[in-house]
Protein backbone atom coordinates (compact mmCIF):
# COMPACT_ATOMS: atom_id res chain seq x y z
CA UNK A 1 0.00 0.00 0.00
CA UNK A 2 2.87 2.33 1.15
CA UNK A 3 4.88 1.71 -2.37
CA UNK A 4 1.52 1.70 -4.31
CA UNK A 5 0.78 5.34 -3.07
CA UNK A 6 4.51 6.68 -3.65
CA UNK A 7 4.21 5.31 -6.99
CA UNK A 8 1.19 7.21 -7.23
CA UNK A 9 2.74 10.32 -6.25
CA UNK A 10 6.37 10.23 -8.47
CA UNK A 11 3.86 9.75 -11.27
CA UNK A 12 1.82 13.29 -10.68
CA UNK A 13 5.05 14.88 -9.55
CA UNK A 14 6.75 13.96 -13.06
CA UNK A 15 3.97 15.07 -15.33
CA UNK A 16 3.83 18.46 -13.06
CA UNK A 17 7.81 18.77 -13.88
CA UNK A 18 7.31 17.88 -17.52
CA UNK A 19 4.67 20.85 -17.91
CA UNK A 20 6.75 23.05 -16.06
CA UNK A 21 10.04 22.49 -17.82
CA UNK A 22 8.43 22.69 -21.27
CA UNK A 23 6.27 26.29 -19.98
CA UNK A 24 9.42 27.65 -18.65
CA UNK A 25 11.30 27.18 -22.13
CA UNK A 26 8.40 28.42 -24.34
CA UNK A 27 8.24 31.41 -22.14
CA UNK A 28 11.76 31.89 -22.56
CA UNK A 29 11.61 31.99 -26.41
CA UNK A 30 8.60 33.54 -26.59
CA UNK A 31 9.34 37.02 -27.45
CA UNK A 32 5.75 39.07 -27.59
CA UNK A 33 5.41 40.22 -23.94
CA UNK A 34 1.57 39.82 -24.00
CA UNK A 35 1.86 36.38 -25.63
CA UNK A 36 3.94 34.77 -22.58
CA UNK A 37 1.39 35.94 -19.72
CA UNK A 38 -0.63 32.65 -20.31
CA UNK A 39 2.50 30.92 -20.08
CA UNK A 40 3.91 32.15 -16.99
CA UNK A 41 -0.22 31.38 -15.60
CA UNK A 42 0.12 27.96 -16.00
CA UNK A 43 3.57 27.56 -14.20
CA UNK A 44 1.61 28.88 -11.56
CA UNK A 45 -1.05 26.54 -11.27
CA UNK A 46 1.79 23.79 -11.25
CA UNK A 47 3.55 25.33 -8.53
CA UNK A 48 0.47 25.52 -6.12
CA UNK A 49 0.07 22.24 -7.25
CA UNK A 50 2.68 20.82 -5.83
CA UNK A 51 3.03 22.27 -3.24
CA UNK A 52 -0.27 20.51 -1.86
CA UNK A 53 1.57 17.50 -3.72
CA UNK A 54 4.16 17.55 -1.92
CA UNK A 55 2.85 18.64 1.81
CA UNK A 56 -0.45 16.93 2.14
CA UNK A 57 -1.47 19.01 5.56
CA UNK A 58 -3.45 21.98 6.40
CA UNK A 59 -0.68 24.29 6.21
CA UNK A 60 0.92 23.27 2.63
CA UNK A 61 -3.22 23.65 1.80
CA UNK A 62 -3.20 26.93 3.14
CA UNK A 63 0.32 27.93 1.67
CA UNK A 64 -0.66 27.15 -1.52
CA UNK A 65 -3.69 29.56 -1.96
CA UNK A 66 -1.98 32.36 -0.26
CA UNK A 67 0.62 31.43 -3.51
CA UNK A 68 -2.11 30.86 -5.91
CA UNK A 69 -3.82 34.46 -4.79
CA UNK A 70 -0.82 36.34 -4.53
CA UNK A 71 0.39 35.52 -7.82
CA UNK A 72 -2.71 36.46 -9.70
CA UNK A 73 -2.59 39.48 -8.22
CA UNK A 74 0.88 40.03 -9.39
CA UNK A 75 0.09 38.93 -12.98
CA UNK A 76 -2.95 41.19 -12.71
CA UNK A 77 -0.53 43.73 -11.97
CA UNK A 78 1.80 43.20 -14.44
CA UNK A 79 0.06 42.86 -17.42
CA UNK A 80 -2.10 46.04 -16.44
CA UNK A 81 1.74 47.80 -16.59
CA UNK A 82 2.45 46.57 -20.14
CA UNK A 83 -0.73 47.58 -21.38
CA UNK A 84 -0.08 51.35 -19.35
CA UNK A 85 3.56 51.21 -21.20
CA UNK A 86 2.37 50.67 -24.59
CA UNK A 87 -0.21 53.34 -24.34
CA UNK A 88 2.84 55.70 -22.75
CA UNK A 89 4.86 54.61 -26.05
CA UNK A 90 2.30 55.15 -28.36
CA UNK A 91 1.44 58.57 -27.27
CA UNK A 92 4.73 60.01 -27.36
CA UNK A 93 5.61 58.82 -30.61
CA UNK B 1 -1.90 1.62 -15.21
CA UNK B 2 -5.18 2.43 -13.49
CA UNK B 3 -4.01 5.19 -12.38
CA UNK B 4 -3.51 7.08 -15.75
CA UNK B 5 -6.91 6.37 -16.55
CA UNK B 6 -7.82 8.00 -13.67
CA UNK B 7 -5.90 11.22 -14.44
CA UNK B 8 -7.29 11.68 -17.73
CA UNK B 9 -11.12 10.96 -16.46
CA UNK B 10 -10.18 13.52 -13.68
CA UNK B 11 -8.28 15.76 -16.03
CA UNK B 12 -11.78 15.82 -18.64
CA UNK B 13 -14.37 16.38 -15.64
CA UNK B 14 -12.46 19.16 -14.25
CA UNK B 15 -11.95 20.74 -18.17
CA UNK B 16 -15.82 20.47 -18.22
CA UNK B 17 -16.31 21.98 -15.09
CA UNK B 18 -14.46 25.22 -15.27
CA UNK B 19 -15.44 25.74 -18.60
CA UNK B 20 -18.87 25.92 -19.00
CA UNK B 21 -18.64 27.65 -14.77
CA UNK B 22 -16.57 30.33 -16.45
CA UNK B 23 -18.54 30.90 -20.05
CA UNK B 24 -21.94 30.26 -18.47
CA UNK B 25 -20.11 33.44 -15.40
CA UNK B 26 -20.12 35.48 -18.84
CA UNK B 27 -16.18 35.23 -19.01
CA UNK B 28 -16.04 35.75 -22.68
CA UNK B 29 -18.41 39.14 -22.90
CA UNK B 30 -16.00 41.62 -21.71
CA UNK B 31 -12.86 41.75 -20.00
CA UNK B 32 -12.66 42.62 -15.98
CA UNK B 33 -9.78 44.65 -15.96
CA UNK B 34 -7.30 46.44 -18.31
CA UNK B 35 -4.93 43.94 -18.58
CA UNK B 36 -7.22 41.02 -19.85
CA UNK B 37 -8.84 43.31 -22.64
CA UNK B 38 -5.03 44.11 -23.92
CA UNK B 39 -4.18 40.27 -23.48
CA UNK B 40 -7.34 39.11 -25.30
CA UNK B 41 -6.76 41.53 -28.15
CA UNK B 42 -3.08 40.23 -28.12
CA UNK B 43 -4.32 36.89 -28.74
CA UNK B 44 -7.15 38.26 -31.37
CA UNK B 45 -4.55 40.04 -33.58
CA UNK B 46 -2.62 36.69 -33.85
CA UNK B 47 -5.45 34.81 -35.64
CA UNK B 48 -7.55 33.62 -32.37
CA UNK B 49 -10.92 34.95 -31.70
CA UNK B 50 -11.86 37.92 -29.41
CA UNK B 51 -14.47 35.97 -27.14
CA UNK B 52 -11.80 33.11 -26.19
CA UNK B 53 -9.18 36.09 -25.83
CA UNK B 54 -11.27 37.86 -23.23
CA UNK B 55 -11.80 34.32 -21.81
CA UNK B 56 -7.91 33.68 -21.19
CA UNK B 57 -7.05 37.10 -19.89
CA UNK B 58 -9.58 36.93 -17.12
CA UNK B 59 -8.43 33.67 -16.39
CA UNK B 60 -4.64 35.36 -15.86
CA UNK B 61 -6.17 38.09 -14.25
CA UNK B 62 -8.15 36.78 -11.97
CA UNK B 63 -8.88 33.79 -9.79
CA UNK B 64 -11.89 32.59 -11.86
CA UNK B 65 -13.50 28.74 -11.48
CA UNK B 66 -10.29 27.27 -12.61
CA UNK B 67 -8.90 28.79 -9.59
CA UNK B 68 -11.56 27.30 -7.67
CA UNK B 69 -11.10 24.24 -9.12
CA UNK B 70 -7.54 23.66 -8.14
CA UNK B 71 -7.51 24.93 -4.76
CA UNK B 72 -11.13 22.96 -4.27
CA UNK B 73 -9.14 20.13 -5.14
CA UNK B 74 -6.01 20.95 -3.10
CA UNK B 75 -7.88 21.75 0.12
CA UNK B 76 -9.98 18.31 -0.30
CA UNK B 77 -6.44 16.14 -0.62
CA UNK B 78 -4.63 18.03 2.56
CA UNK B 79 -8.14 18.26 4.82
CA UNK B 80 -9.29 15.03 3.66
CA UNK B 81 -12.97 15.77 3.83
CA UNK B 82 -15.18 18.11 2.02
CA UNK B 83 -14.67 20.39 4.63
CA UNK B 84 -11.37 21.36 2.26
CA UNK B 85 -13.44 22.97 -0.29
CA UNK B 86 -15.32 25.13 1.54
CA UNK B 87 -12.46 26.37 3.06
CA UNK B 88 -11.26 26.68 -0.47
CA UNK B 89 -14.58 28.46 -1.47
CA UNK B 90 -14.02 31.42 1.33
CA UNK B 91 -10.23 32.03 0.16
CA UNK B 92 -11.30 32.50 -3.37
CA UNK B 93 -13.99 34.95 -2.62
CA UNK B 94 -11.57 36.88 -0.70
CA UNK B 95 -9.18 36.63 -3.10
CA UNK B 96 -11.71 37.85 -5.91
CA UNK B 97 -12.80 40.70 -3.89
CA UNK B 98 -8.90 41.87 -3.70
CA UNK B 99 -8.56 41.33 -7.86
CA UNK B 100 -11.63 43.42 -8.16
CA UNK B 101 -14.35 41.12 -9.35
CA UNK B 102 -17.47 40.17 -7.91
CA UNK B 103 -16.30 36.49 -7.30
CA UNK B 104 -19.31 34.74 -8.50
CA UNK B 105 -17.12 32.30 -10.91
CA UNK B 106 -14.44 31.21 -8.12
CA UNK B 107 -17.25 30.44 -5.50
CA UNK B 108 -19.46 28.20 -7.14
CA UNK B 109 -16.35 26.63 -9.22
CA UNK B 110 -15.35 25.53 -5.90
CA UNK B 111 -18.27 24.30 -4.45
CA UNK B 112 -19.50 22.71 -7.42
CA UNK B 113 -15.55 21.42 -7.08
CA UNK B 114 -16.30 19.55 -4.03
CA UNK B 115 -19.13 17.78 -4.72
CA UNK B 116 -17.93 16.45 -8.17
CA UNK B 117 -14.79 14.80 -6.03
CA UNK B 118 -17.02 13.72 -3.10
CA UNK B 119 -18.99 11.87 -6.07
CA UNK B 120 -15.81 10.17 -7.90
CA UNK B 121 -14.67 9.03 -4.72
CA UNK B 122 -17.03 6.24 -4.89
CA UNK B 123 -15.81 4.85 -8.19
CA UNK B 124 -12.19 5.22 -7.17
CA UNK B 125 -10.35 8.64 -8.24
CA UNK B 126 -8.52 10.34 -5.58
CA UNK B 127 -8.44 14.05 -4.96
CA UNK B 128 -4.94 14.30 -5.86
CA UNK B 129 -6.03 13.03 -9.49
CA UNK B 130 -7.88 15.83 -9.92
CA UNK B 131 -4.98 18.20 -9.05
CA UNK B 132 -2.98 17.16 -11.57
CA UNK B 133 -6.11 16.55 -13.83
CA UNK B 134 -6.48 20.53 -13.35
CA UNK B 135 -3.08 21.18 -14.39
CA UNK B 136 -3.37 19.52 -17.40
CA UNK B 137 -6.96 20.97 -17.97
CA UNK B 138 -4.99 24.48 -17.59
CA UNK B 139 -2.28 23.14 -20.09
CA UNK B 140 -4.66 22.72 -23.37
CA UNK B 141 -6.30 26.20 -22.38
CA UNK B 142 -3.42 28.33 -21.89
CA UNK B 143 -0.52 26.67 -22.83
CA UNK B 144 -0.39 24.74 -25.95
CA UNK B 145 -1.20 26.97 -29.18
CA UNK B 146 -3.91 30.16 -28.44
CA UNK B 147 -5.67 30.46 -31.85
CA UNK B 148 -7.17 27.10 -32.16
CA UNK B 149 -8.66 26.94 -28.47
CA UNK B 150 -9.74 30.37 -28.64
CA UNK B 151 -11.89 30.06 -31.40
CA UNK B 152 -13.05 26.47 -29.61
CA UNK B 153 -13.88 28.66 -26.46
CA UNK B 154 -15.66 31.20 -28.76
CA UNK B 155 -17.34 29.02 -30.36
CA UNK B 156 -18.77 27.27 -27.27
CA UNK B 157 -19.70 30.46 -26.02
CA UNK B 158 -21.75 31.46 -28.87
CA UNK B 159 -23.88 28.72 -28.36
CA UNK B 160 -24.33 29.27 -24.91
CA UNK B 161 -25.57 33.19 -25.75
CA UNK B 162 -22.22 34.36 -24.20
CA UNK B 163 -21.12 37.40 -26.88
CA UNK B 164 -18.80 39.64 -26.97
CA UNK B 165 -20.21 43.02 -25.70
CA UNK B 166 -18.41 45.65 -27.39
CA UNK B 167 -18.60 49.07 -25.00
CA UNK B 168 -15.39 50.93 -25.95
CA UNK C 1 -14.85 14.93 8.96
CA UNK C 2 -18.37 15.53 8.27
CA UNK C 3 -20.81 13.35 10.56
CA UNK C 4 -24.53 13.56 10.83
CA UNK C 5 -23.71 15.79 14.16
CA UNK C 6 -22.20 18.27 12.36
CA UNK C 7 -24.59 18.16 9.17
CA UNK C 8 -27.31 19.57 11.86
CA UNK C 9 -24.26 22.42 13.05
CA UNK C 10 -24.14 23.30 9.06
CA UNK C 11 -27.81 23.56 9.13
CA UNK C 12 -27.92 25.94 12.34
CA UNK C 13 -25.19 27.91 10.90
CA UNK C 14 -27.21 28.63 7.60
CA UNK C 15 -30.21 29.34 9.37
CA UNK C 16 -28.65 31.84 11.92
CA UNK C 17 -26.97 33.70 9.21
CA UNK C 18 -30.39 33.34 6.99
CA UNK C 19 -32.56 35.06 9.93
CA UNK C 20 -30.28 37.04 11.45
CA UNK C 21 -29.85 38.79 7.59
CA UNK C 22 -33.32 38.98 7.13
CA UNK C 23 -33.69 41.11 10.62
CA UNK C 24 -30.68 43.68 9.09
CA UNK C 25 -32.46 43.52 5.68
CA UNK C 26 -30.07 42.30 3.35
CA UNK C 27 -31.87 41.70 -0.01
CA UNK C 28 -32.10 37.49 -0.79
CA UNK C 29 -30.80 37.50 -4.50
CA UNK C 30 -28.66 40.40 -6.09
CA UNK C 31 -30.56 41.98 -8.93
CA UNK C 32 -30.97 40.42 -12.18
CA UNK C 33 -28.29 40.18 -14.83
CA UNK C 34 -26.63 38.75 -11.89
CA UNK C 35 -23.03 37.79 -12.67
CA UNK C 36 -22.09 41.41 -12.87
CA UNK C 37 -24.09 43.08 -9.55
CA UNK C 38 -21.82 44.01 -6.62
CA UNK C 39 -25.08 43.67 -4.84
CA UNK C 40 -24.70 42.39 -0.98
CA UNK C 41 -26.92 39.53 -0.55
CA UNK C 42 -27.77 37.19 1.49
CA UNK C 43 -27.40 33.50 -1.02
CA UNK C 44 -23.92 34.84 -1.93
CA UNK C 45 -21.74 35.94 0.48
CA UNK C 46 -23.20 35.72 3.36
CA UNK C 47 -24.13 31.79 3.69
CA UNK C 48 -20.57 30.77 2.03
CA UNK C 49 -18.50 33.42 4.62
CA UNK C 50 -20.44 31.47 7.59
CA UNK C 51 -20.08 28.25 5.94
CA UNK C 52 -16.50 28.64 5.66
CA UNK C 53 -15.49 29.96 8.93
CA UNK C 54 -17.69 27.11 10.56
CA UNK C 55 -15.73 24.54 8.49
CA UNK C 56 -12.15 26.03 9.55
CA UNK C 57 -13.29 26.06 13.13
CA UNK C 58 -14.76 22.36 13.21
CA UNK C 59 -11.30 21.20 11.37
CA UNK C 60 -9.86 21.90 15.17
CA UNK C 61 -12.42 20.31 17.38
CA UNK C 62 -12.51 22.19 19.94
CA UNK C 63 -15.35 24.55 19.64
CA UNK C 64 -17.88 23.04 17.09
CA UNK C 65 -21.04 23.12 18.87
CA UNK C 66 -24.11 24.29 18.85
CA UNK C 67 -23.35 27.92 20.27
CA UNK C 68 -20.32 28.50 18.35
CA UNK C 69 -22.41 28.32 14.93
CA UNK C 70 -24.81 30.48 16.27
CA UNK C 71 -22.10 33.03 16.86
CA UNK C 72 -20.59 32.66 13.73
CA UNK C 73 -23.58 32.83 11.79
CA UNK C 74 -24.58 36.40 13.73
CA UNK C 75 -20.88 37.63 12.79
CA UNK C 76 -20.98 36.69 9.49
CA UNK C 77 -23.98 38.52 8.75
CA UNK C 78 -23.42 41.39 10.48
CA UNK C 79 -19.68 41.41 8.25
CA UNK C 80 -21.11 41.15 5.09
CA UNK C 81 -23.47 44.11 6.36
CA UNK C 82 -21.40 46.53 7.58
CA UNK C 83 -17.80 45.64 7.21
CA UNK C 84 -17.49 44.07 3.98
CA UNK C 85 -17.49 46.93 1.34
CA UNK C 86 -15.29 48.52 4.10
CA UNK C 87 -13.01 46.12 3.84
CA UNK C 88 -13.12 44.76 -0.03
CA UNK C 89 -14.55 48.10 -1.90
CA UNK C 90 -15.93 48.24 -5.40
CA UNK C 91 -13.00 49.26 -7.60
CA UNK C 92 -14.04 52.82 -9.35
CA UNK C 93 -11.54 52.00 -12.64
CA UNK C 94 -13.93 50.06 -15.17
CA UNK D 1 8.64 4.02 -15.63
CA UNK D 2 10.76 7.68 -15.80
CA UNK D 3 10.59 9.61 -12.69
CA UNK D 4 11.51 13.33 -12.69
CA UNK D 5 11.89 15.01 -9.61
CA UNK D 6 10.51 17.99 -9.00
CA UNK D 7 13.62 19.57 -7.97
CA UNK D 8 15.00 19.67 -11.27
CA UNK D 9 11.97 21.69 -12.96
CA UNK D 10 12.46 24.41 -9.77
CA UNK D 11 16.09 24.51 -11.03
CA UNK D 12 15.42 25.03 -14.55
CA UNK D 13 12.99 27.54 -13.37
CA UNK D 14 15.79 29.33 -11.26
CA UNK D 15 18.30 29.51 -14.21
CA UNK D 16 15.95 30.46 -16.65
CA UNK D 17 14.47 33.26 -14.94
CA UNK D 18 18.11 34.36 -14.37
CA UNK D 19 19.70 34.54 -17.79
CA UNK D 20 16.43 35.90 -18.93
CA UNK D 21 16.74 39.35 -16.19
CA UNK D 22 20.27 39.41 -17.14
CA UNK D 23 20.17 39.15 -21.14
CA UNK D 24 16.84 40.83 -21.53
CA UNK D 25 17.26 44.79 -22.00
CA UNK D 26 13.73 46.38 -21.40
CA UNK D 27 12.93 46.89 -17.40
CA UNK D 28 9.13 45.31 -17.81
CA UNK D 29 11.14 41.69 -19.37
CA UNK D 30 13.65 41.83 -16.10
CA UNK D 31 10.67 42.00 -13.53
CA UNK D 32 8.43 39.62 -15.33
CA UNK D 33 12.04 37.29 -15.47
CA UNK D 34 11.85 37.85 -11.17
CA UNK D 35 8.39 36.43 -11.14
CA UNK D 36 9.40 33.37 -12.84
CA UNK D 37 13.12 33.70 -10.10
CA UNK D 38 10.75 33.59 -7.62
CA UNK D 39 8.37 30.81 -8.24
CA UNK D 40 11.10 28.67 -8.69
CA UNK D 41 12.71 29.33 -5.00
CA UNK D 42 8.98 29.45 -3.36
CA UNK D 43 8.58 25.57 -5.03
CA UNK D 44 12.45 24.80 -4.05
CA UNK D 45 11.63 25.69 -0.97
CA UNK D 46 7.91 24.25 0.03
CA UNK D 47 9.32 21.14 -2.05
CA UNK D 48 11.73 20.37 0.96
CA UNK D 49 8.88 21.75 3.72
CA UNK D 50 9.58 25.06 4.65
CA UNK D 51 6.16 26.08 4.68
CA UNK D 52 6.65 29.10 6.67
CA UNK D 53 9.44 30.42 4.46
CA UNK D 54 7.79 29.59 1.73
CA UNK D 55 4.19 31.65 2.87
CA UNK D 56 6.51 34.97 4.12
CA UNK D 57 8.22 34.92 0.58
CA UNK D 58 5.34 34.47 -1.40
CA UNK D 59 3.50 37.76 -0.19
CA UNK D 60 7.08 39.49 0.24
CA UNK D 61 8.04 38.45 -3.59
CA UNK D 62 4.98 39.25 -5.31
CA UNK D 63 3.92 42.95 -2.86
CA UNK D 64 7.60 43.57 -4.13
CA UNK D 65 6.97 43.05 -7.47
CA UNK D 66 3.57 45.19 -7.16
CA UNK D 67 5.05 48.29 -5.43
CA UNK D 68 7.99 48.09 -8.55
CA UNK D 69 5.45 48.09 -11.27
CA UNK D 70 3.92 51.10 -9.46
CA UNK D 71 7.38 52.74 -9.69
CA UNK D 72 8.09 51.93 -13.05
CA UNK D 73 4.82 53.31 -14.34
CA UNK D 74 5.07 57.06 -12.43
CA UNK D 75 8.70 56.79 -13.92
CA UNK D 76 8.00 56.38 -17.05
CA UNK D 77 5.18 59.39 -16.94
CA UNK D 78 7.82 61.38 -15.60
CA UNK D 79 10.30 60.85 -18.81
CA UNK D 80 7.39 61.47 -21.05
CA UNK D 81 6.31 64.68 -18.97
CA UNK D 82 10.11 65.94 -19.37
CA UNK D 83 10.47 65.03 -23.32
CA UNK D 84 13.28 62.52 -22.30
CA UNK D 85 10.68 59.60 -24.09
CA UNK D 86 12.43 59.09 -27.45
Amino acid sequence: MYINSTVIRMLEETIIAIIVIYMVLRLFVTLDRLERMPYLNVINFSVAAIITIQNPSPLGAVTSMIYFIMATVAANAIAFTIDKIGEIEHDSD
Amino acid sequence: MEEIIAIFIAAVLSWVNFVLIDIWMGLPEAPGVKGAGAIGKSIEKRGGDLGGGFFSGNIVCSPDASAGTLLASCAYYAFGSPEGGLIAALFVYFGNRICADPGYAGTSGALTTTILIWLTSFIGIAPQNFIVGMVLAALTIQGLYHPVTSKLIGKMARKMNRKVIQDN
Amino acid sequence: MITTANVLSYVIVVASALIVALILRLPLLPEKPMRQSWTISIIFPTIIIAIGLFAIINYFKVYNNIYSAIIIGIFSAIFSKYLLERAFPKPDLG
Amino acid sequence: MIVIDFPYAAVVLMIVGALGGILQTRPIDKILMLAVLGDGLISMMSVYGYLDVAMASSFITFVGIIILMIGLIRTLEIKKAKGELH
